[in-house]
């Protein structure tokens, strides 16, 4: 009879569509919830609903049309998607970049980094229910995009690196501005970190919430600060050297150091807010030594690029972007095949989701810090 | 540790694979695999020689054939290689790697999604970008897109074409352009006297 | 309020038909007057709220509509009473109709026994706080209702949520309130502030530890009770999408929100009374008897004083409980529960016991000074707890080179 | 036991101090200056002004020293630009008949500013160019039925160039300006694409 009653009682989970339209997906992502109760049993993750096709744009596009579309793969860090395309071009025409163009790349990117983070960091205290941070980070995020404005015109869509060098040289009188920024910027956090970082309610919702152990994170290829949340010690801009950076210090953050867990979605959150300031003390290096001459070589309109096959990658923000490029001879690539950190970020939510919260999914979401048009490109 | 390195290393330990090392006249060089073997080499990279870490996995259209990519890295060692596996286009069956790394999963869905490759023993090997009922794999060169998807056109008008048909048309019905003679009122309320009227140049 | 009714009823001289039709019509006159001062609360606090968050964020708020904005309430209500009443097809009608009104009804009903200053209560019952405590859980029936008729997951879950919360809720509210009875030894809302004296060393907030401990639990359960942040898991917009109000549109969802805005003022209403001396003003030693002693002109103004003092500790609690919600994030169910069952509950055990205690010392010699003392100690306490919150602001300003700048109309 | 009670307290202590903290950041911010700019119409100077010189606004051409090198038009990874010339075989003087940018599809991503060779084809700080009709949207730097000769390029000598914003206020209609021409008079001889794969198909 028992038997049979908990036969008779025994209920199927109920599906829930999280998105595309939902107020925490941060972009057009389905996430397909089966829940029990509020707790979540299996997540099916649909992604697609922003491909813009610009693996296929590239095919179509000459070499130089294409930087353009770099910025629209992650709109959010522009930059990088520039500087993974630049170098990727660059080594297939053998072209060596000016060393001062290479200063104004990584004072670009790392600025880029700074404004990334604040949102990320923003959003994710908006998906626990805060609403003011995210404008407190917007508010100094409009800072710098002024400050863009000033290096490349743009402030969004940055489009500012050009094959061997930058598109332009700095203002006169813009690295002060940037170490004005900066030094705001370096009382700001501590006020941040009061709002909301040390905030009680904000810790326990994000401790032991969604670990990712380093094994799962290197086997999923998840890079930057989510890898290295896990603890694992591990950043292409001090393993795999590129552009200027051998010339600076600076710490790679690992997870783990603070309340919680490494690889738990509160490591994720404050690798980001380190890196902020990381990034600060990249830039203040930068701007101190950046050395005279030219910043691009001469400007390359239309270049034939040697037929091979290439593999370049940037430690973007949201991890690893890669360009693989293939080139036939010709001005067009034959084929690009684009890298993305949130693409990897997604797949990993499958294993890590079931047996968490509805409540707990948007955090650990929040802390992948996935960017729908990135996923999809 | 180089390419050439790990091609030895790979070729002393199973002399048995048939390995080759290419490189094109500009870029990295890459080790190219059978279709066959490629599953094997790779958990012997994994495993002999710690490259843990799937960077990149693309498929490509070669035209003659279809190639997957796989950009292998080792995190503790700090050296990367490239892979290169090619299958006929007629019957693109490669191994799949998800077992060796999880990422492995969604890149080659992409793969298969985009280029058409099959991969497998892959679990889940569903399209991931296209709808699920989309004809074709996009990113094949000889792909054909289709002029509409249930109903809603693929294309977009071209300004340029749509403005010289509206003058043709204006030519054929003898109107003559009219000058618009309104001040330019900017959305914020700005007006902005029309200046330079018959300032032919 | 009572005085006036009676001396209608005996100076008329009407006859008992006539006199029921002028009960019914005193009742209906009582409840427009409550409508009317709800209705404009609810929308003036929209607007506030609006306000106040935007210059929390940096941002200046609605500002077009009228002076500073102060309109835009009119205009947002407007607009949403003209909007389709969309009625989706797949709900439950019945109920999907009949829910903003219960939700409505429940917040407006707890207006009856609320006080707004000396004699100044639409219906000064006994068993006050009892009431109100009982009415307003009708809220929670109204939004489980909406929740279940919407036949929509994210609103059943919000629904559920929202029960959960509010029934664990009621516990340690029950439980401060009762801290409260204990010491002022009634349930009538007047005769619990007229129990407290005029200095606030005299009000049940300062009057032990452990009233003062009942005080923040009595504050957070009670922003609990009204869905309010760090407690607003019923609409949670990042996870339940809007809960039990996804479905709802125009006119209906303006009733949610009229009642949520109202329930400020019943929330803050009630700390004010229970805990901060209700009408009371600091200065004068017992504002009650000086009423009844005084007479005229002079008792009127007085009673306009009891009013706006309790209107100001009213909106002081008003401007808290938005400026709470503005700065925290939100708590995930389980440990709702846990911050109820774990901490609220026991902590008001000890807090009704303790000031049971403290309730049955004797208020003689040196027992009169020692309670003095506490009460003096906590409210130095109290008041240089506000003090370092004015620096610890002020120290943020000077931190970030910024400069102090007021200006509330933008 | 001990040990879970003393964490009881320091979670109560902690979760006091740091609520507290955050309530004085936000009350702070109650006595500091907004940052809002009350676009458009409660600003000291239009925004406009307020953009540095290098901001990437709208295409301008100044067609007083365009050279008609098209280099602008191959350059443009989107084909935007469509620049027709002709040459009088009687003067042998080379003239622009046509300068047309689509700013509907413009991504601003001044490549093309970069391969002119004077300076022509700039970005303007203008970036109120929407339109109620997408015709309205290509901006005709060269009036239709004008032509306007090729400049040369004197040696040693930067060309003069009209200010900024100039060119582009000049082309550019207002928002609700009508369609240059009647869709209806037009009717059945214009069609869009859209249209046409519809009735092909039925």
């Amino acid at each position: 009879m028992t038997k049979l009653m908990v036969e008779t009682l025994d209920t199927e989970s109920t599906v829930v569509n999280m998105g595309p339209q939902h107020p925490s997906t941060h972009g057009v992502i389905n996430l397909k919830l089966h829940l029990k109760g509020e707790v979540i049993e299996a997540v099916d993750p649909h992604v697609g609903f922003l491909h813009r096709s610009i693996e296929k744009i590239s095919e179509l596009t000459q070499f130089t049309g294409f930087i353009p579309y770099t910025d629209r793969v992650d709109y959010l860090s522009a930059m990088f998607g520039n500087q993974a395309w630049c170098m990727a071009v660059e080594k297939l025409l053998g072209i060596q970049v000016p060393r001062r163009a290479e200063y104004l790349r990584v004072i670009a990117c790392e600025l880029n980094r700074i404004i990334n983070h604040l949102i990320a960091c923003g959003t994710m205290a908006m998906d626990l229910g805060a609403f003011t941070p995210f404008l407190h980070g917007i508010r100094e995020r409009e800072k710098v995009n002024d400050i863009m404005e000033k290096i490349c015109g743009a402030r969004l869509n940055y489009n500012y690196m050009r094959f061997g060098g930058v598109s332009r040289d700095f203002m006169p009188g813009l690295d002060k501005e940037i170490l004005d920024f900066l030094d705001r910027f370096e009382k700001f956090l501590p006020e941040f970190n009061r709002l909301i970082t040390g905030n009680e309610i904000f810790e326990k919702r994000l401790i032991h919430v969604g670990v990712i152990p380093p094994d799962l994170a290197i086997s999923h290829s998840l890079g930057g600060p989510n890898l290295r949340a896990s603890g694992v010690d591990f950043d292409l801009r001090r393993d795999f050297p590129y552009s200027a950076y051998p010339e600076f210090k600076f710490k790679v953050i690992i997870g783990g150091n603070y309340r919680g867990e490494a690889g738990d979605s509160f490591a994720r959150y404050m690798v980001r807010i380190e890196e902020m300031e990381e990034a600060a003390k990249i830039i203040r290096q930068a701007i101190a030594g950046i050395p005279e001459g030219a910043y691009q070589t001469k400007l390359l309109r239309n270049p034939v690029v040697p037929s091979g096959e290439v593999y370049s990658r940037v430690e973007s923000t949201r991890g690893e972007m890669g360009f693989h490029v293939i080139s036939n001879g010709t001005d067009t690539a034959y084929r690009t095949k684009i890298r993305t950190g949130s693409f990897v970020a997604m797949s990993i939510i499958p294993p890590i989701a079931p047996g968490l919260m509805v409540a707990d999914l948007t955090a650990f979401f929040g802390s992948l810090d996935v960017v729908a048009p990135e996923v999809d490109r | 540790m180089t390419a050439p390195e790990i091609l030895s290393a790979i070729q002393t330990k199973f002399p048995e694979i048939k390995l080759e090392l290419q490189q094109g006249p500009a870029g990295d060089p890459w080790i190219l695999v059978t279709s066959g073997d490629v599953a094997n080499v790779i958990r012997i990279l994994k495993n002999e020689l710690g490259l843990n870490y799937l960077a990149c996995l693309s498929g490509i259209d070669y035209q003659d054939s279809l190639g997957v990519v796989y950009q292998l890295r080792s995190l503790s060692g700090k050296f990367e290689i490239m892979v290169k596996t090619l299958a006929p286009l007629e019957n693109p069956c490669v191994p799949t790697i998800s077992d060796l790394y999880a990422s492995a999963n969604w890149f080659e869905r992409e793969a298969y999604d985009l280029i058409g490759i099959q991969f497998q023993g892959h679990p889940d090997l569903r399209r991931i970008m296209m709808p699920e009922d989309w004809v074709g794999h996009p990113l094949r060169k000889d792909y054909q897109p289709p002029a509409e998807y249930h109903g809603i056109s693929t294309s977009r008008p071209n300004t340029h074409q749509l403005l010289d048909q509206l003058r043709t048309a204006q030519n054929r019905s003898d109107e003559k352009s009219k000058v618009d003679t309104v001040p330019h009122v900017t959305q914020s309320g700005t007006v902005i006297p029309k200046s330079g009227e018959g300032q032919n140049l | 309020m009572k005085e006036l009714y009676d001396s209608i009823s005996t100076s008329w001289q009407l006859s008992p038909g006539m006199m029921s039709l002028v009960t019914v019509l005193w009742i209906l006159a009582i409840a427009v007057v409550v409508l009317a001062f709800m209705a404009t609360f609810a929308g003036v606090t929209s607007w506030v709220e609006r306000r106040i968050a935007g210059r929390m964020m940096s941002r200046i708020g609605p500002n077009r509509v009228g002076p500073g904005g102060s309109l835009q309430w009119i205009a947002d209500g407007l607009k949403c009473f003209l909007k389709e009443d969309v009625i989706p097809q797949a709900v439950d009608k019945p109920l999907f109709r009949f829910a903003p009104y219960l939700v409505f009804a429940g917040c407006f009903a707890a207006f009856a026994a609320l006080p707004f200053g000396y004699g100044i209560v639409a219906s000064n019952i006994d068993i006050g706080i009892f009431y109100i405590s009982a009415i307003t859980t009708f809220v929670v029936l109204g939004i489980l209702m909406a929740g279940w008729s919407s036949n929509n997951k994210w609103s059943l879950l919000g629904g559920i949520r929202s029960a959960a919360q509010i029934v664990s809720y009621e516990i340690p509210t029950g439980l401060a309130v009762l801290t409260i009875v204990v010491l002022a030894g009634t349930l009538n809302m007047q005769e619990i502030i007229k129990q407290q004296g005029g200095w606030p060393w005299y009000w049940f907030i300062f009057h032990n530890p452990f009233s003062l401990v009942a005080f923040f639990i009595f504050f957070s359960s009670i922003l609990a009770e009204g869905n309010r942040t760090p407690f607003d898991l019923p609409e949670a917009e990042s996870e339940l999408v809007a809960g039990y109000l996804t479905e709802y549109s125009g006119m209906r969802f303006v009733f949610f929100f009229f009642a949520e805005w109202a329930n400020l003022w019943v929330m803050s209403a009630i700390i004010t009374t229970l805990f901060l001396g209700g009408w009371q003003i600091p200065g004068v030693a017992d504002l009650g008897s000086v009423i009844e002693k005084s007479a005229g002109t002079v008792k009127y103004l007085w009673i306009l004083a009891s009013v706006a003092s309790f209107f100001f500790k009213t909106l002081l609690f008003v401007f808290i409980v938005i400026w709470v919600r503005w700065t925290l994030p939100r708590l995930r169910v389980d440990q709702l529960m846990i911050m109820c069952w774990k901490y609220f509950v026991p902590i008001g055990f000890i807090c009704l016991i303790g000031s049971a205690l403290f309730a049955i010392l004797p208020q003689t010699g040196a027992w009169y000074w020692f309670q003095l003392s506490i009460k003096l100690i906590l409210t130095a306490s109290g008041f240089g707890g506000v003090v370092i919150l004015l620096w610890r602001s002020f120290y943020n300003i000077r931190a970030l080179d910024d400069k102090i700048y007021f200006k509330v109309w933008e | 036991m001990v040990l879970a009670l003393k964490n009881y307290f320091i979670n109560i202590k902690k979760a006091f101090v740091s609520i507290f903290e955050g309530l004085a950041v936000t009350l702070s911010y109650l006595a500091r200056k907004p940052i809002t700019i009350q676009y458009p119409d409660r600003i000291p100077t239009p925004v406009q002004e307020m953009l540095p010189s290098t901001y990437r606004g709208v295409l301008e051409v100044d067609m007083k020293i365009c050279t008609g090198c098209l280099a602008c038009m191959k350059r443009c990874p989107i084909d935007i630009i469509r620049v027709d010339t002709f040459r009088d075989t009687e003067t042998k003087k080379n003239y622009i008949t046509r300068f047309d940018i689509d700013i509907a599809k413009c991504m601003f991503c001044g490549l093309c500013t970069e391969v002119c060779p004077t300076g022509s084809i700039r970005h303007s700080t203008e970036f109120e160019a929407s339109s109620a009709n997408i015709i309205n949207m290509v901006l005709q730097y060269v009036e239709y039925g004008d032509k306007v000769p090729f400049y040369k390029p004197v040696k040693d000598q930067e060309p003069v160039s009209i200010p900024q914003n100039e060119a582009f206020r000049k082309v550019h209609k207002a928002w609700n300006a009508p369609a240059p021409i009647d869709p209806e008079k037009v009717r059945g001889q214009v069609r869009w694409k859209s249209d046409q794969s519809a009735e092909d198909k039925s």
